[in-house]
């Protein structure tokens, strides 16, 4: 009934990513897609605004290999671990360049995400007040509301990136995605954004996914590559499927203190490589199962045959 | 109508969901009702459309029913659909957003710019009849870049002024048309029970395009509370293929519910 | 961990449910708890005002019966079958008595609920545009986006009921829900109500919720009364648990042409019974069965045991 | 601190993590963050809180941790909870709801107000550390009905003026905040690894309540950018008991990552 979209990160990334765009690549800690991450990096892409809530060590590996000019985000850090080293040198230093930043409270970016998706013009929330946040980012505006002349709120503006990345465990080819564990803001983001691009652990038939329809969170109708690249978190991880690499987290913030080192772990890990699938080869199967959990079946409910 | 009363073959039921279905050739998103649309676009999914994903209202994309929908939340709708979501993501994330290509649409009352009511009949203070309100119309008439309008015709019906404005439809002003910024604009077209309209891009106004088999302009006329705009190049409906009538009949809706 | 919620309809409605209350029983076709307006029609709760998206026949036998002084809602009618005879007889002859009314389309409702749910003071929508309805309801009111003088909403207030009555298909005695299948606003309307009602086909062990916690559409922590009600929604449905009873609504439609058959079926099957059981009885096994559908299981999926 | 270098048979950690946990007697919905407040939630649900729901800003309500999280979104914080939500929902529905009882912040820099910088220290265009930036904290500060901030003390960190306002505290004028109409109005207490303090009500102005086992009123002096309000009935922070040292050791943090 519906075309299939698959892809590979290569094709999905030359074509839908262009330099100047707006890139999310979201996922809050669960499901972050280093993968794209480092497509975009290998394909040197240039000057791009990076939106992510929570940048962290995906967004300092982009940031130092300098494909991005803008930063617009609401936490950033190596999480767990401590700071993103590259993203501090150019906006502590402006080292080797300035990065621009444009800056929100958690809520106040998944609101923006809302509004884009929702295709309204604005999204009002119950924050910022008496906080210095709204003096640093003119976009975030007072409201009062027509009902109360007492009760004031602020406004965000949408935000409809030019791509967005969602990683999930499982699509079939039309780009039908279901997602378990933590959602984060990957519906509202792949809603708002001008071209998606799907990343899975898994490509399913369609009928695995019309057996349980309120397990889907992106319909194909939105998405525009659908990619299959398992491991394609790491180190971050996937619910399910493979743990969190924390020893990476720390390893990394010995890697980024110095942009040498960093610029070397990109020459072996991302320019050294042709792909995601060289890079899941060279940590080696044993790293692998070293990730993986333990089972925990969901359980099974019944929709109800209604011939 | 039953077919003996058209003594063509098929009845008018047939002809306005065949006459419909040939409207949505090329379409993806279809926003469905129940009765007639709902027939009207399972024909469309299995001849000019294969490609459609039903979309309804209650939540479920990409639905495969597997009998005829009583009504837009029956339980075959979610059942094998891709997708169901909240009724808030449905209309913010769908159709606020722009996603649905077409949509059906009918009411109590329609004038000649396909504004549409189906709110009150008489005074809204003191209703002749209440109607049942909005529903999605306000939104499905604003969002759905396509608005397909299914009505029975009569004088009571085509009214030169609606009692309550439910939908907005074109202004008769393309100008201010064009300035609304909306995914749709009005209604694209209208087929009813005698014929089938589309609307003129300058005035905006409801324009008779054919007549159905059998039936004259005056019957046309005599049924609707203006004087009808009339396309140059007026024809007849084409009738409803043996194909089409095959699908009706043997696989849509065999009971004859909706088309006899 | 958490205690203990489960009650009886009777003592449900009786503890929770006010005169002059804002009651909403939801439920978009789907999960529309009949069991609970029965109920409140057996305790001939008065001058209540009623809100629901689509007032259908639940709301015609409770209006029917004199509980409702005034009604919210954005469509009424017996879905696939025609009017509401009890309702349109207030509306329009005042007969017995007078009701309210107060309008909106569907997504103005769902936005009312929404802001309800959000605490927020109001919710922008883009609809209403060159419509009478916003002439005949003040509450819905034109807003200007403070990014384009041009870009216009309109902004609908929160709504949030005394009581929600939320129908689901299984929840735990905390009152941690799950619901599959259609979805309509049960979500916004149960964290919009200030007392919220579930009740349910099945009690589960906690366990069989926290094996599949995305599938948990309301947490406990917002329920106030948890009850067990086996075909509780009929002549409405439960997704795969029993089909809507078509024949009832269509019987309804003359039921209720009159309201001496209107009441003469309340005595009968409201008033005449002392609880919903004594109501299934009363229908007897056969007619249960005849409306049961197929099986047609969800499937199964991994979270992952992290230990 | 090690145990050791306390001399006191617990680490300063370990009396910290105590503190917190006796401060949410009765509390039931805990938005929790890592590290040590995760363990001070923890030991509350064993102790003072068995009702006790830990929440995480990543969607997660009703966790039941099987180890100790790595991040607020570790995958065993989602595996067995009661729902997972969306962040939308779950800053929505949850905490701008007033849902959430207590909430953990901490920050580069405090003032007497309890408001707290986790953006910049220096000036904003010309940073002299980029910090992380708010996260939800803004959001946390306003909307938790409780505020717990848990800081390690010291001149740089407990400032007479902050170099920026991520999350608003006490203004200093309570009829002010009264008249916010937050569900929360600012910290509710700090426990440091020198002290512990509450917030006077008239005031808003943070009041040193108890120093730790070992401490004097002028370390604490010593270790802040302000001279501190002192309770009349200043007391010694309780060591913890026997009983919160075996939780704290066998099943919370046994390789004592976050308390040696």
């Amino acid at each position: 009934m519906s075309e299939s979209k698959l892809t590979t990160m290569q094709d999905a990334v030359r074509e839908l990513v262009r330099d100047g765009d707006t890139v999310a690549i979201e996922g809050f800690t669960h499901l972050i897609c280093f993968a794209a991450g480092h497509e975009i990096i290998r394909q040197r892409r240039r000057d791009l605004t990076l939106a992510r809530m929570t940048p962290d060590v995906v967004y300092d590996q982009m940031i130092g290999a300098g494909v991005a000019s803008k930063l617009i985000f609401s936490w950033m850090g190596n999480p767990g671990v401590g700071n993103l080293h590259a993203v501090r040198r150019r906006i502590e230093h402006a080292d080797p360049e300035p990065l621009e930043i444009e800056e929100y409270s958690h809520f106040g970016m998944v609101c923006r995400y809302m509004a884009g998706a929702a295709n309204l013009p604005f999204f009002p929330i119950r924050s910022y007040y008496e906080s210095d946040i709204p003096t640093v980012n003119p976009k975030i505006v007072p409201m009062t509301s027509p009902y109360d002349d007492a009760d004031k709120v602020y406004v965000v503006p949408p935000l409809r990136p030019d791509v967005a990345v969602v990683h999930a465990q499982r699509a079939d080819d039309a780009g039908d995605t279901q997602i378990w564990g933590l959602m984060g803001c990957q519906k509202e983001v792949a809603f708002a954004a001008r071209k998606v691009i799907v990343v899975v652990e898994e490509i399913v038939d369609e009928s695995v996914i019309r057996r349980d329809p309120n397990r889907t969170v992106i319909p194909g109708a939105v998405v525009d590559a659908v990619v299959e690249e398992p491991f394609g978190c790491h180190p971050s991880f996937t619910q399910g499927y493979y743990d969190r690499d924390n020893r990476f987290y720390l390893e990394w913030d010995r890697i980024a203190k110095q942009q040498a080192t960093l610029d070397a772990w990109l020459d072996e890990w991302v320019h050294g490589l042709a792909n995601h699938r060289e890079y899941v080869e060279k940590f080696g199967d044993a790293h692998w199962d070293s990730l993986r959990p333990g089972p925990a079946p969901s359980g099974e409910v019944d929709y109800g045959r209604y011939a | 109508m039953s077919e003996a009363a058209t003594g063509l073959g098929y009845s008018k039921s047939e002809l306005m969901i065949a006459a419909s279905a040939r409207l949505l050739g090329g379409v993806s998103n279809c926003f469905v009702g129940v009765g007639l649309p709902n027939i009207v676009c399972n024909l469309a999914q299995r001849t000019v459309s294969p490609r459609l994903q039903l979309v309804y209202e209650s939540g479920v994309f990409g639905a495969r029913p597997e009998r005829l929908p009583l009504s837009i939340g029956d339980p075959t709708l979610a059942t094998g659909s891709t997708a169901v979501t909240s009724m808030f993501e449905l209309f913010a994330f769908y159709l606020q957003a722009g996603l649905i290509d077409v949509a059906f649409l009918g009411g109590a009352q329609i004038d000649r710019h396909g504004n549409l009511n189906t709110t009150v009949i008489g005074d809204y203070e003191h209703p002749k009849v209440r109607l049942p309100g909005s529903g999605g119309a306000c939104e499905i008439a604003i969002h759905a870049r396509k608005v397909l309008v299914i009505m029975r015709q009569a004088q009571r019906s085509f009214v030169d002024r609606l009692d309550f404005r439910t939908s907005p439809g074109h202004s008769g002003d393309p100008a201010h048309d064009a300035a609304r910024g909306w995914h749709g604009s009005g209604p694209t077209n209208v087929v009813t029970d005698l014929a089938t309209y589309a609307f003129d891009d300058a005035s905006g106004e409801m324009v008779l395009r054919t007549t159905h088999p059998g039936v004259t302009v005056d019957e046309v006329r005599a049924n609707m509370g203006w004087k009808p705009v009339i396309a140059d190049d007026l024809g007849e409906t084409p009738p409803p293929s043996d194909e089409e009538l095959r699908l009706i009949r043997e696989e849509l809706d065999p009971e004859g519910v909706y088309t006899s």
